[in-house]
């Protein structure tokens, strides 16, 4: 079950943890990993990080990335190019909402390309 | 002309210098439409090139350039770090192997920068970023190879202050719309700073 | 500059003192209070947290409420209900993605309604 | 048959009880299709209750119920929280100036309470949510007010039993869609304690 990781991506150490412990504690088994501030600590984003987290959360089924503002999405795809892990994708969705419904859908055992539909889909309707 | 290994050695020095010394206005642009980092962002990462590139042996220019482009990656942070990265990546390939840099190869080489940036950025000429400092420079190596050193840092800083007038579409600038304007761009400013860097690098090959 | 007050609500402690980081490291001298995880500091969200931030939020030119997932929702409307505060109004919006552009909004003087409709029209249109 | 103060307030330690004795089994639910805190909120919620009511003084019925609603509302945090909260302080307000609970009364006060829920909650019948055991035992009281407390019971359990064959369209289970089914809601079996407790303290009046 869960075998699609989940790589949570933001300019945050808090919002990054924050995010992970919030699905985590709905969805216990999913590879959830974070790539929060940067190398020290502060706001912005670290290659090195996402990198790290792809690896780790390449559970050999697939990596979802998510991420929240700005710069992150151009590291996120830098990553892309970068990791030894194929099979690595961006989703574009709100950071703390899509990876609320990319975890249960992936705790669902869905593959990686109905969870990008799943998330893609919660937010291109209004939000109720 | 031809630029060797010590001059593009002495091109990222001097760039380093001049990220260092304008630290502070780089933090005091960024401060106006964005979040006050890209002082701390380009003098961080200069840094960290010179240290991680200063002692090493390299084979050619293309392969220090390529060191350069990895650390400004990681080190820089922000939009700046995978946009730099990806400009020096390209330089790199587009000199690969190459010994001598050329005329030529220096404007398909900046060609080749500006493309990735554009790419990586998914944005263009006009939307107030540091596009808007490399297309004229660029611009200038392909309507004459042979350009006067001067004219290239003239041109850069031109072109940053032209980014004045520029209402931001790309990047935190972006998010405050029309008052973006009247702002010099963070991104333009650091690179007159590698354009001007590289001018005088030129000048004294 | 920056009268209309921001609030973040969220299931997380972490999730909403990170955001809060965030947007001050851009806007500075925008009034951001949080709103994160219940009475205990565990996951949820507290009503009486909320209704705190609601009143340090008020400068009296407004306040903004952004809330992350679910419940949280329905909180902030009892909260909205309940405060003394008038002129206190939900935003539908992603929390961190929305908090970014309600501060950059309300740094730059806007007027409540007109912070809403900033907010509202980024999310309507696909991310870039 | 009518409701005093201290049924009501029996009434309420009942609940309490329930809660307390079912806290792992509610917690168990909300693990299956929710975030496994519905026992813990609804036991701390209604512990808290019973705490801040024990030792007051209360005028009437109405008086006692607005302080279960603001301390539901704020102890038991998660969506059970506001929904509750706002069940019993339209409850609260149906009974106002009203000493003794008529069993016309009843009813009144629990379609205001059901009414509170669908609005706080924007939701309706079918979506396997709390609605779904308020929604029959209201009914129940509007065909017979005079109902026997052995048939609520046994209304607002079997309600909550039917849950589990209902996809859930409002709430956390919403996330699972299909497989949302094949499990009781959590908030429905706690809605069911509360009726039970009513039941009995119905005929204990
Ligand atoms: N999408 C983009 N395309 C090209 N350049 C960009 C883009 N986004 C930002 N920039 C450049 O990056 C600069 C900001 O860099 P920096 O402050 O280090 O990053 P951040 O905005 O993430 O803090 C801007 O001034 C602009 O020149
Ligand atoms: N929109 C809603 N309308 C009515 N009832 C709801 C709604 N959302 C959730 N519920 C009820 O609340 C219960 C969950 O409560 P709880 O676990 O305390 O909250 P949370 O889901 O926030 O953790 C559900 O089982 C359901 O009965
Ligand atoms: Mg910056
Ligand atoms: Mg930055
Ligand atoms: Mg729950
Ligand atoms: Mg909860």
């Amino acid at each position: 079950m869960g075998q699609v990781g989940i790589v949570l991506i933001s300019h945050s150490v808090k919002i990054a943890e924050g995010t992970k412990e919030l699905v985590q504690q709905v969805m216990k088994d999913v590879t959830v990993e974070v790539a929060g501030g940067t190398d020290e600590g502060e706001i912005g984003t670290s290659i090195d990080k996402i990198l790290n987290a792809i690896t780790k959360a390449n559970k050999d089924d697939g990596v979802l990335l998510l991420y929240d503002i700005g710069s992150a999405k151009m590291n996120a795809e830098m990553a892309v190019e970068m990791t030894e892990v194929d099979d690595v994708e961006l989703i574009e969705a709100p950071l703390v909402e899509g990876a609320y419904v990319a975890a249960v859908e992936s705790g669902m055992g869905k593959e990686k390309h109905e969870i990008i539909e799943a998330v893609t889909q919660s937010f291109s309707k209004e939000r109720d | 002309m031809k630029l060797q290994l010590n001059d593009i050695r002495n091109w990222l020095e001097l760039s380093n210098q001049l990220m260092q010394e304008n630290r502070s206005y780089l933090i005091e642009l960024d401060q106006a439409i964005g979040d006050s980092d890209h002082g701390i962002n380009m003098a961080r990462g200069f840094q960290e090139v010179i240290t991680k590139t200063q002692d090493q042996n390299y084979q050619s220019p293309s392969d220090l350039l390529k060191d350069v482009a990895m650390t400004l990656m990681s080190k820089v942070g922000g939009a700046a770090g995978p946009l730099y990265g990806t400009a020096f990546l390209k330089l790199s390939m587009a000199w690969k192997d190459k010994n001598e840099i050329q005329v030529n190869d220096i404007k398909e080489g900046l060609q080749a920068g500006l493309d990735g940036i554009k790419q990586r950025g998914k944005a263009t000429t006009g939307e107030k970023t540091m596009i808007d400092v490399w297309d004229p420079v660029v611009q200038l190596f392909k309507d004459d190879e042979n350009v006067a050193p001067s004219t290239i840092e003239e041109t850069a800083k031109r072109a940053m202050n032209d980014t004045k007038e520029l209402k931001a579409t790309k990047g935190r600038a972006s998010y405050f719309k029309e008052k973006s304007i009247g702002h010099i761009d963070p991104g333009s400013a650091s690179s007159y700073y590698i354009f001007s860097a590289l001018a005088t690098s030129i000048k004294g090959a």
